[in-house]
């Protein structure tokens, strides 16, 4: 029978071994003995402030727990691995936050946001970062992808839910420099994942 | 052009000589005078807007208007005005650009309509649909922005993976008697093999006691036949052992020798490897 | 500047972020100060300390230096991603039941009810892992061998005898009468990761 600071290590040593976030379900799967997911919480938590003051965190992300590097050591660790992921174009970003915060999409909904045509190789970027994936066909001619963010992609941002993107702000009131009257009611806000209203006339994709 | 911009109150500076700016490598010399630039190379200015609505955004911004409330006239005239010089240098022009000039056109042409009689019918401003977008693009704008400010795997920071040292235990596969059952079977349907390989409970001690007995002899040299068997054991035992050794005796696995009658017997194997 | 306990902590950080053996070179670029070798060395040293009661342990390796997990925790840590099990080949386990139900047997009697050779690699498989040996030779030319399985064959398989290995008769009649015999029977569910045998009839998949 392992004592709570047994358990703690091995959790410890689980969590530094892979770099998938582990759920409470697969943490709970290496002790023999059935401890309960409120003490694993505990213990996870108990765990995360152990690391506190050091440069290596314990976060607790969509699919589960991980340790990940702070960012503020990013300085020292680029020394050692020079090469650095490429930087997302705006396109690409711009199309990446449209399937974030109004998913699911299809393309079509996507040119219409951005007023112009999304080149097949946005998508692929995207999709072998595996941040997007078709979740579905819209029942219209052509039968269009749609398409949604992954699990990776919160984990990869740090984020548990959709909930946790930046809120949308408020446009109309940032764009208007003169105080215009509010246009609450003639623009809704959408809500971060909330699927947007799709106005029918925004419809028809293109092929 | 220019007098229509400074009528309006829009920032239309005179464009301060670009001329070290390079278009397809030829200098920059023959710039609309009239026409707003911001002192980087043409090109690359283009280059940064995504698209018509983010054109119309910047122009909207630059002139400092009410988004609600846009200026069409003005806003057309300068939208055209890009497109026009995006045209003439031969820059990229995306079809979309065009299409969004003739919708601003066509707006503009709608606002001149008498304005009480369309609202009275409960017309909606024509701008409304080009407001909404560009209300639209302009959160996904922030959006992007924003997402690109979230820390991000392998730019901002690294998943720890320590190296997992393995033991140096082999994994082997597991084998249940039910796999030995279905490996047979599949044999049998196979093979058709039914009559000859017929095995029942019985025949299988037997031939555990084959194999047994083997082992005991291997290297033994000669054994009394007696010690092949142990009352101890039970008659049962007794028997199925006294079979096995005929059965190997059938098959010529053992060889049996007595030097007269009543003598005791010897059993040996037929080949022994260490000969 | 940083104190002796950040270098530290950036130390234990690249090496948590780095799976593959970090030299004192390699280390040293991380820092803007010119920190000695022999500091490092020193510092490295008091960090293998600091994780000798972790369940993670800091090596030194020919090339480096390299955090790994302690072999002690492996059990715990093979429960989180249960690798699927390595599973013998149809070739393998036909002649593992072939040598249980018939020995003992030569490899030609085997051939001869497989009605294909048996490669040495199948007969390699089954001694090295402990389950059959040679307990004679037959008294013919060439002198086979002859193969019969072990008690460590009976230990690892759960069964006191042979005599509990299931019983073929059934089977065999079952065949023999042809009497249209379910398929469960004739045809056993194969097991996931093997190929299945697909009888003519039932065959190809649609793609």
């Amino acid at each position: 029978m392992l004592n709570p600071n047994e358990v703690k290590t091995v959790l410890e040593t689980a969590l530094l071994a892979n770099q998938s976030p582990l759920s409470i379900a697969e943490l709970r799967r290496m002790f023999d003995e059935d401890i309960g997911a409120d003490t694993l919480r505990r213990l996870l938590d108990e765990l995360r402030d152990d690391w506190r003051e050091r440069g290596v965190e314990l976060v607790n992300l969509a699919t589960g727990w991980r340790f990940q590097t702070r960012p503020s050591f990013q300085k020292y660790l680029e020394r050692i691995n020079p090469e650095r992921p490429p930087r997302y174009s705006r396109a690409v970003l711009e199309t990446l936050a449209i399937i974030a915060y109004r998913q699911p999409v299809s393309r079509g909904d996507i040119e219409d946001i951005r007023g112009v045509t999304v080149s097949p190789g946005i998508m692929r970027t995207l999709e072998q970062r595996g941040w997007i994936d078709v979740v579905g066909h819209r029942d219209v001619p052509g039968r269009p992808a749609l398409y949604a963010t992954t699990k990776d992609f919160l984990n990869d941002l740090g984020l548990r839910s959709l909930q946790e993107l930046p809120p949308l702000e408020d446009i109309a009131r940032t764009l208007d420099l003169n105080a215009a009257p509010s246009n609450e009611e003639v623009f809704p806000e959408a809500r971060a994942g909330e699927p947007a209203e799709r106005p029918a006339e925004t419809a028809p994709e293109k092929a | 052009m220019s007098q229509a911009l400074q009528q309006h109150g829009v920032q239309a500076t005179i464009p301060t000589p670009v001329a070290t700016a390079k278009i397809h490598g030829q200098l920059l010399t023959e710039l609309p005078s009239d026409l707003y630039i911001p002192p980087d190379a043409l090109e690359v200015f283009f280059e940064t807007f995504e698209g018509p609505l983010d054109l119309l955004l910047y122009l909207i911004r630059k002139a400092n208007v009410d988004i609600l409330d846009i200026p069409m006239a003005r806003l057309t005239e300068q939208y055209l005005e890009y497109v026009e010089v995006m045209r003439r240098k031969n820059l990229e022009l995306a079809a979309e650009y065009l299409v969004m000039a003739a919708m601003l056109m066509e707006i503009k042409s709608r606002m001149l309509l008498p304005r009480p009689r369309a609202l009275e019918q409960g017309e909606e401003d024509p701008r409304a649909e080009l407001v909404r977008r560009l209300i639209e693009y302009e959160k996904v704008k922030q959006a992007a922005r924003k997402l690109d400010e979230l820390p991000q795997v392998g730019r901002d920071y690294f998943c720890v993976e320590v190296w997992i040292e393995q033991t140096l235990t082999e994994r082997v596969p597991n084998v249940c008697a039910a796999d030995l059952e279905s490996a047979w079977r599949s044999l049998l349907t196979r093979a058709r093999v039914t009559q000859h390989h017929r095995i029942t409970r019985e025949e299988l001690s037997v031939r555990e006691h084959m194999s047994a007995i083997l082992r005991r002899l291997s290297g033994a040299g000669f054994v009394e036949f007696t010690t092949l068997f142990d009352p101890g054991r039970g008659v049962a035992v007794l028997i199925v052992s006294f079979l096995a050794v005929l059965e190997m005796a059938r098959e010529s696995l053992i060889e049996f020798t007595q030097a007269m009658p009543y003598a005791p017997i010897y059993v040996k194997l037929a080949y022994a490897q260490s000969e």
